[in-house]
């Protein structure tokens, strides 16, 4: 049998039962991975409940820096009785199959091509923990200490972890660490040169951090200066608003009184937690809501509202699969129709879409900017996988020379000055954005009333159809403004002759570029596009025009960003062929690389490139 | 077709401290049916406002959807309004107040947009004690849809539609004391006497005041045959005490018979000062209200004037330990932690 | 001056202030002519308010039964003195302005070329009545006496029409006759051989009649076999529910027990009607909800539940002008994105277009066969024009010998008779539409889990990728059988050479079609395609990929059909240029016109027609 | 994840008056925490089901979302289910019930589905009196979002979070007698030999039957500090009355003493039988009840047991008057005017 030999490139996939404690101690080994300088990319599958069923927890290592999900299990830790049989079947031939071996193995798992690992993690820990919680929880640890010798980890770097973590009750630390020699010590007793998997140090990763898409959502908001929050509990949104709380504690509060300077408010449902930042917004506060796709679907009617009263709220949404309830702990990016055209009536909503937590924390803190100076609702499109797994990124900057963008606002002496008659929605300057007042600026100047309601550019209720038109074409001018500010896409040359070209967002990303490598390798140069913002700058349609042949690779069924670019623009339906993956778990380079190579295939049989 | 009253000033009109005049309290002339209800409840407010020597500008004025949600047009036009969704203002006037805890709310609902889309937002703004000067102008129909019956309209009441109201009613104001509201109070349009200062108390009042006032609509639900009516209401109220609000600029004066005034300190320190019927009645007192409502509902009576006030409870800010300055005042220096500390967090996650 | 002589051609507008009882006799006026067999269109323009605004009756004339607006006014009954001006200089040159002339003229009013006619309304009512409520509703009904004698129609027509109105109640027609009379007998005193604007009687309108739209959906949810409906009130929907209220103690009480076969609930909002229709559904009544914009966005949440667990409901979303509150007493065709890709995740809805109240009759109880049949919300997309307004078109018929399609539905005997394993959402047949049961059928078969998380064929939750994408992917071939059992689109093939067409829908219909006739005598052919539901079937895509040039005329800004035939099938945008009007009134033929005129003419100076 | 336990059935089981066990009342194996509240609702729901000798399939069970709503997937598979969405099992509930009344319904429902996102459903359900047995497993917290406060924790309880709630708490009991309820309870799953008999009770009650549930999560909120943990709960509970259910079929056997049982007689027939600790107390006065819950809470007790019953009040179909066939039923014949009909419509619209 050939046992899979490699350094720094595998897959390793924790089997464990969901409420057991197990995601402290995966969480420990990533992060080793990480501190040996090597890349590493932990994908957390989850089941919606609470305790008792089963959760994965993927680990892809890549010395290449391959982020995105990898197809195939290399090795799995499978601490899950109920799904043991579906683990050891999963396995790539020649993987690694820890177990416990406290138990035995079942008869039926007779695979010839499976290097079985036995650990007796029941046994040892009952031998060395008395306390039954504990134990529980550091069963865990102990294959991570296994795991340590298996992989060829200095324990230090598990130990140090460790400390770090109990820093403040370090009595904590020492039956973890005792956990974690157990472990290690066992497996280089039984399974000395077993393994051919090795992590060696190496520092690829640079400056590089391991952050979840949430925390830096959270810290952006911190950053772009946030001040008020109104939320409501759901899956995978609410780690935004607990991390936002918990870096208000460190960072808002008034040395002097304590006081908080931000307003976090659980509101009783979606509807409210919009209202709630759109109320706040209006009155110039920034603030926004973070949710999910149901969600979503409830604040439809008030993003409606923000987009005709024309009021700079930010929403973000950590899409789960849809529709309806869905899978609410799997990943997707499902609702951007759902998002650009939310609600009835001609309405329109500028999204970014983040690919990294670096990206959430800098798109994060870009839409409060962007939603003060084009006065609309900006949504922030990230995902489960972005949202609630830890990725490597580049570390987070702040140039403290930056001062927020409050766009069009009249302060007092504005108004005391202006000669001209101020409109709430008069256009003075024709980029569509007009000049707004905050309530209580001027005892008698300034003072309009902001409506859902057709307006007149004085803000009076209007039912002419003249002045309804021409605000709503001012809309669109604004609109074309807007194309000017978002954040640009990025851009990968490699084929100077343009044939093909790859399109993708968000969490598509890192799988797209480890395709684009692999299709290099089989000698299918393309480029690349990474959107980064709708509505399409002229770029991004140059870049699609420009080529012969373009796939749009998303994380949905009905092709939603392929929609908007052609909805949007003139582009040729034809020319966008989609590469959809949309079953709930993350988009891998596997399914990308073949889906693509496939349609270039048939594309090649079939004879006929259109020009 | 707003269009706003001529700016001539008659130099004699009475001014208030501030040097206004009540016609600057004023704001678009009205487009509500001639003898709508909802007139005179505007009426009431730029009467407490203009009384009150409230610097309009000072004032932030919600509604959600209705003709009643209308009417922030037709009073203050010195001050911001925000004429939101259907039976949405709660929230947007949550969401306003987080942002600058220093100028005055008001809120103005409907019965339809407040008892049944809006009713759990209604509720959990009462609960969150959110301070904000809550006024559910009352006609027991959708009158801006042309008069279905509301979910406040009395089972076995009959409006223009002529089929009488199959449902009970749901009481806004009992329903405010179950939820915890801290100022609960009735009014009628029609009884402008009473009205103002009840709007007044509200606006002393830190927390959630809510106030049902009876404002009928002439066009659907002002026949003979509907408890909604101005007569029907005339012949039914019943005043559970009469009221004076004693602005804390001023001295309390008068004096009452023993055992028949109640004094309330207010939390910017003005006092409202009641006059009892029955001297027994406790307005701080929670079950008291409700039965007291109770008793008067089962002898066909409609209780009016301040019916609950509980000053103890804290409202949103308080509860939040928000600061004290407007958040919406903060800046960059005040919100953004900096290069240096966010160079702490990358290194804690390495 | 060359006044404006017109046998059955010509635009009447009447103005008056809302609330002031001009609604009926206007009413009055346009069911005489009507009568007269003239094809007429009025189309009520007024205000959200209740009382003491401008209110605008714009009545067409058109012996051709061209039954869209047409732009110009030739002959105004200028009642409102708030908009008297502005009523006056909208009139086309050579036009008539009749006013009340108890009061005399302002001096400004100085065009030489219109023809003023004043009636002493309020006088002659004075005179005549005593009660101040009657006189202020006869005013009104004097002056459709003197337009009786001015344009020369039988007074009979209006008197019999009166007559009838107060059948049960004939003291109350006697003073609306002599209100009649008076007007007319004022006129023809007055103003013999002043109006060139003439009804002559013609059998042109067959056995047609005149409805509204609303009316006629109700009677189609009647016919159709609705037995709940949940709803809130919302302008211009509420007067689907009082018709079918109306209707239903018509047709729907149990003879010997007075018991209704309906349950109408006004709910407590849009959320609320919506769950109650889709539990009805679920439980085997034939259930719908009327709403308008808003309503849709509220009920978005509901729509992708009753998508994805595949539940019948029918929506009928009378649209208004958006976005948020927008214009609700104005018109538009601006929800079909909303509606189409209603909630997050990936879901679609079929929608229906009628375009005059036969159809809404028609489609309405078609929506219910589609919806059983089809396991899925059916939107049927009527407009405020449409449900509002009275129309002329074609006579109601139902075929008695027709069943309801109730769909794949399960009986007890089914249940007990068949012999393979039955799954709620396993498609037996390959058309992606699966067996349901009732609830109470069988003791102990049948019964199932409905849900809105990601289920097995047998109606069982889970989080499997590729069950749940197997689910996504059936429904997608359900949708494909959709296709065929939607309404097909209507053509008009006057050009065999299939140079230009035009596509349209709902109430663009009527102006569309005289626009073709213009265009026509201007010696542009072209032919048409009125498209009646979303998803489109392959015919619509055949006519436009055989047509070199495809004009989309739409009631919208965003071109919101375009981007659905262009999204969901390979239409290149560039082929289909849109005429959009989007101002709240009803669309006009001369508007179209002249869009296309001047889009053929840019596109040959341009030079170039693209193949 | 659902799987259905084995079917073997003991030869032995008890068996009802259908011959049914109590194993063909339950569902599939629940996926809650082991310890959750929760199953022992669903296992006292399963009991009333099996006593009452319901047939299963004539019963239809809703839900909303949450780890509450998950519930009807464990019991009676027999029956059909409708796990909605959040906070919206009324309006279902509603609809469902309108196309046939003759299944009996059971809704299921959280604290967070149905005090915040549901407030608004609840109260109009109330209103309406819907015929349904409305469940709310009430544990203060968001379970399935893993433990967030919800608006029915307690002012100053703390769950496994560790932050103190700082707001007021909603009675949902209270709230449902305010707005009309026609039959209120309240039962704790740690007891029962109290909640079959209340959920037998709502069963045979005609209009919408309201049980709060306390139903500890022992994941999130089970803490020594919290309010709704089962020791608190245990050591803070008072019951009102003990209870009897005596159905139709049964007569009455026991004797108790005078003044110490007051009779209540179900739409269908049953009875229930109450046996108080206080005869004065009235459990058909509205007033009373709400007083008496007050007086408790300020006594720091928790008052369960039938709070408040009033068969008086009409169920939704007897309001609309709707016929007594299932609507469901009908067909074309009974539907469909017919051609002839049409052509009159025709006729008046010429
Ligand atoms: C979401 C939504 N649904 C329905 C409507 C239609 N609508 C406008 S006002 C109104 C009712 C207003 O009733 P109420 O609040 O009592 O105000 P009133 O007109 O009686 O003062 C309704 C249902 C709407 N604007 N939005
Ligand atoms: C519209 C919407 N918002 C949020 C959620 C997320 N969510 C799922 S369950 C739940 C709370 C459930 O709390 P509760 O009803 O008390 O049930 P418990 O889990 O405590 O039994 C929430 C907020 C959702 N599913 N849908
Ligand atoms: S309809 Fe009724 S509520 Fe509305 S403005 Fe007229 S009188 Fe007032
Ligand atoms: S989280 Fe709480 S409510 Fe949910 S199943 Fe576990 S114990 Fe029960
Ligand atoms: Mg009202
Ligand atoms: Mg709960």
């Amino acid at each position: 049998m050939n046992r899979i030999e490699s350094v720094n490139d595998f897959v390793i996939r924790f089997a464990n039962v969901n409420g057991s404690g197990s995601a402290s101690a995966n969480n420990l080994f990533a992060r080793a991975v990480f501190r040996a300088g090597v890349p590493v990319s932990p994908k957390n599958i989850f089941p919606s409940n609470i305790q008792g069923l089963p959760t994965w927890y993927e680990v892809r290592v890549s010395g290449d820096g391959f982020l995105g999900r990898r197809g195939g299990i290399d090795m799995t830790v499978a601490i899950n009785g109920q799904t043991m049989q579906k683990d050891y079947h999963d396995l790539l031939p020649g993987g690694y199959y820890l177990y416990d071996s406290s138990k035995q193995l079942p008869e039926d798992f007779q695979r010839d091509d499976v290097i079985v690992i036995g650990i007796p993690l029941t046994r040892l820990c009952s031998e060395e923990f008395s306390n039954p919680k504990l134990r529980q929880l550091l069963k865990n640890i102990i294959y991570v200490g296994a795991l340590a010798f298996l992989l060829d980890i200095e324990l230090a770097l598990f130990t140090d972890s460790v400390t770090r973590q109990f820093k403040k009750k370090p009595k904590l630390a020492e039956p973890n660490i005792r956990a974690l020699e157990i472990g290690f010590n066992y497996a280089s007793e039984h399974y000395q040169d077993t393994c051919g998997l090795t992590i060696t140090k190496t520092d690829k990763l640079g400056d590089d951090i391991l952050m979840d898409g949430n925390s830096a959502f959270a810290l952006g908001a911190i950053y772009g200066g946030a001040t008020v929050a109104g939320w409501y509990p759901i899956t995978p949104s609410t780690s935004v608003i607990e991390a936002f709380d918990r870096y208000s504690k460190t960072f808002r509060i008034e040395k002097d009184t304590g006081r908080s300077k931000v307003a976090i408010l659980q509101a009783e449902d979606e509807l409210a937690a919009i209202g709630i930042a759109i109320g706040a917004a209006w009155n110039g506060s920034r603030s926004f809501t973070p949710t999910s796709g149901p969600g979503i679907s409830l604040m439809n009617e008030f993003l409606g509202l923000a987009y005709f009263a024309e009021i700079p709220v930010v929403v973000v949404d950590i899409q789960r699969a849809g529709p309806s309830t869905g899978m609410p702990t799997r990943t997707q990016q499902a609702d951007l129709l759902s998002c650009a055209y939310a609600s009835h009536g001609d309405t329109k909503n500028v999204l970014l879409f983040p690919c990294d937590p670096r990206e959430c924390f800098e798109l994060g803190a870009a839409a409060f900017d962007l939603a003060e100076r084009l006065q609309t609702p900006i949504i922030v499109m990230s995902d489960l996988d972005l949202g609630m797994n830890d990725h490597v990124c580049g570390p987070l900057s702040w140039d403290d020379s930056r001062k927020y963008d409050r766009g069009k606002v009249l302060s007092y002496e504005d108004l005391e000055t202006r000669h001209e008659k101020w409109g709430r929605y008069l256009d003075v300057d024709g980029d569509g954005i007009c000049f707004r007042t905050y309530p209580g600026t001027h005892p008698t100047k300034g003072a309009y009333f902001t409506r859902g309601t057709s307006h007149t550019e004085y803000s009076a209720y209007t039912e002419e159809s003249s002045v309804y038109k021409a605000g709503m074409e001012r809309l669109l001018v604004k609109w074309d403004t807007a194309k000017t500010l978002v954040p640009s896409p990025r851009t990968k040359i490699r084929d100077p002759k343009k044939n093909i070209a790859l399109v993708f967002y968000g969490t598509t990303t890192h799988a797209a570029y480890e395709a684009m490598a692999r299709l290099e390798k089989r000698g299918t140069v393309t480029n690349s596009m990474r959107i980064r913002a709708f509505p399409f700058q002229d770029e991004v349609i140059n870049f699609i025009d420009q080529h012969q042949q373009v796939f749009v690779i998303e994380q949905n069924r009905d092709a939603q960003l392929r929609t908007l670019l052609i909805a949007e623009n003139s582009i040729s339906p034809t020319k966008l062929q989609s590469v959809l993956n949309f079953d709930g778990l993350p988009i891998t380079a596997d399914f990308i690389t073949e889906k693509i190579s496939a349609l270039l295939e048939a594309g090649s049989t079939a004879g006929k490139k259109q020009p | 077709m707003t269009s706003t009253k001529p700016a001539f000033r008659h130099p004699k009109l009475a001014q208030n401290s501030l040097g206004l005049t009540r016609k600057d309290y004023e704001g678009a002339v009205s487009t509500l049916c001639a003898g709508c209800g909802h007139d005179s409840t505007t009426n009431a407010i730029i009467q407490a406002c203009f009384e009150l020597n409230i610097e309009p500008h000072r004032v932030a004025k919600m509604s959600g959807i209705g003709c009643s949600s209308k009417t922030p047009a037709y009073f203050l036009d010195r001050s911001h309004g925000f004429n939101a969704v259907h039976g949405r203002m709660p929230s947007i006037a949550t969401g306003a107040n987080m942002a600058n805890r220093d100028l005055l709310y008001i809120g103005i609902s409907g019965d339809g947009d407040t008892a049944s889309i809006g009713m759990g937002q209604f509720a959990h703004a009462l609960r969150r004690n959110l301070n904000l000067n809550y006024i559910c102008m009352n006609n027991g129909c959708y009158g801006l849809t042309k008069g279905q019956d509301s979910a406040t309209a009395d089972m076995g009441s009959t409006g223009k539609r002529g089929i009488p109201n199959p449902y009970a009613s749901i009481d806004l104001c009992e329903l405010a004391i179950e939820l915890g509201a801290s100022y609960v109070a009735r009014g009628f349009s029609g009884d402008k006497k009473q009205l103002v200062p009840l709007i007044k108390g509200a606006f002393a009042h830190s927390g959630l005041a809510f106030i049902d006032v009876i404002s009928p609509c002439v066009t659907f639900n002002n026949t003979s045959t509907s408890t909604k009516s101005y007569e029907y209401v005339r012949e039914h109220i019943e005043a559970t005490n009469t009221f004076d609000f004693i602005p804390l600029q001023r001295e309390i004066l008068t004096d009452y018979a023993e055992g028949t005034t109640q004094e309330v300190i207010m939390h910017d320190g003005s006092i409202i000062h009641l006059h009892k019927v029955d001297s027994k009645e406790d307005v701080t007192n929670r079950l008291n209200s409700v039965n007291k409502l109770e008793e008067e509902k089962a002898k066909g009576r409609l209780l009016t004037g301040l019916l609950y006030v509980n000053q103890q409870i804290r409202e949103t800010h308080d509860i939040l330990n928000t600061s004290l300055r407007p958040l919406n005042s903060l800046t960059e220096n005040d919100l953004c932690p900096g290069n240096t500390e966010l160079q702490k967090i990358n290194d804690s996650l390495r």
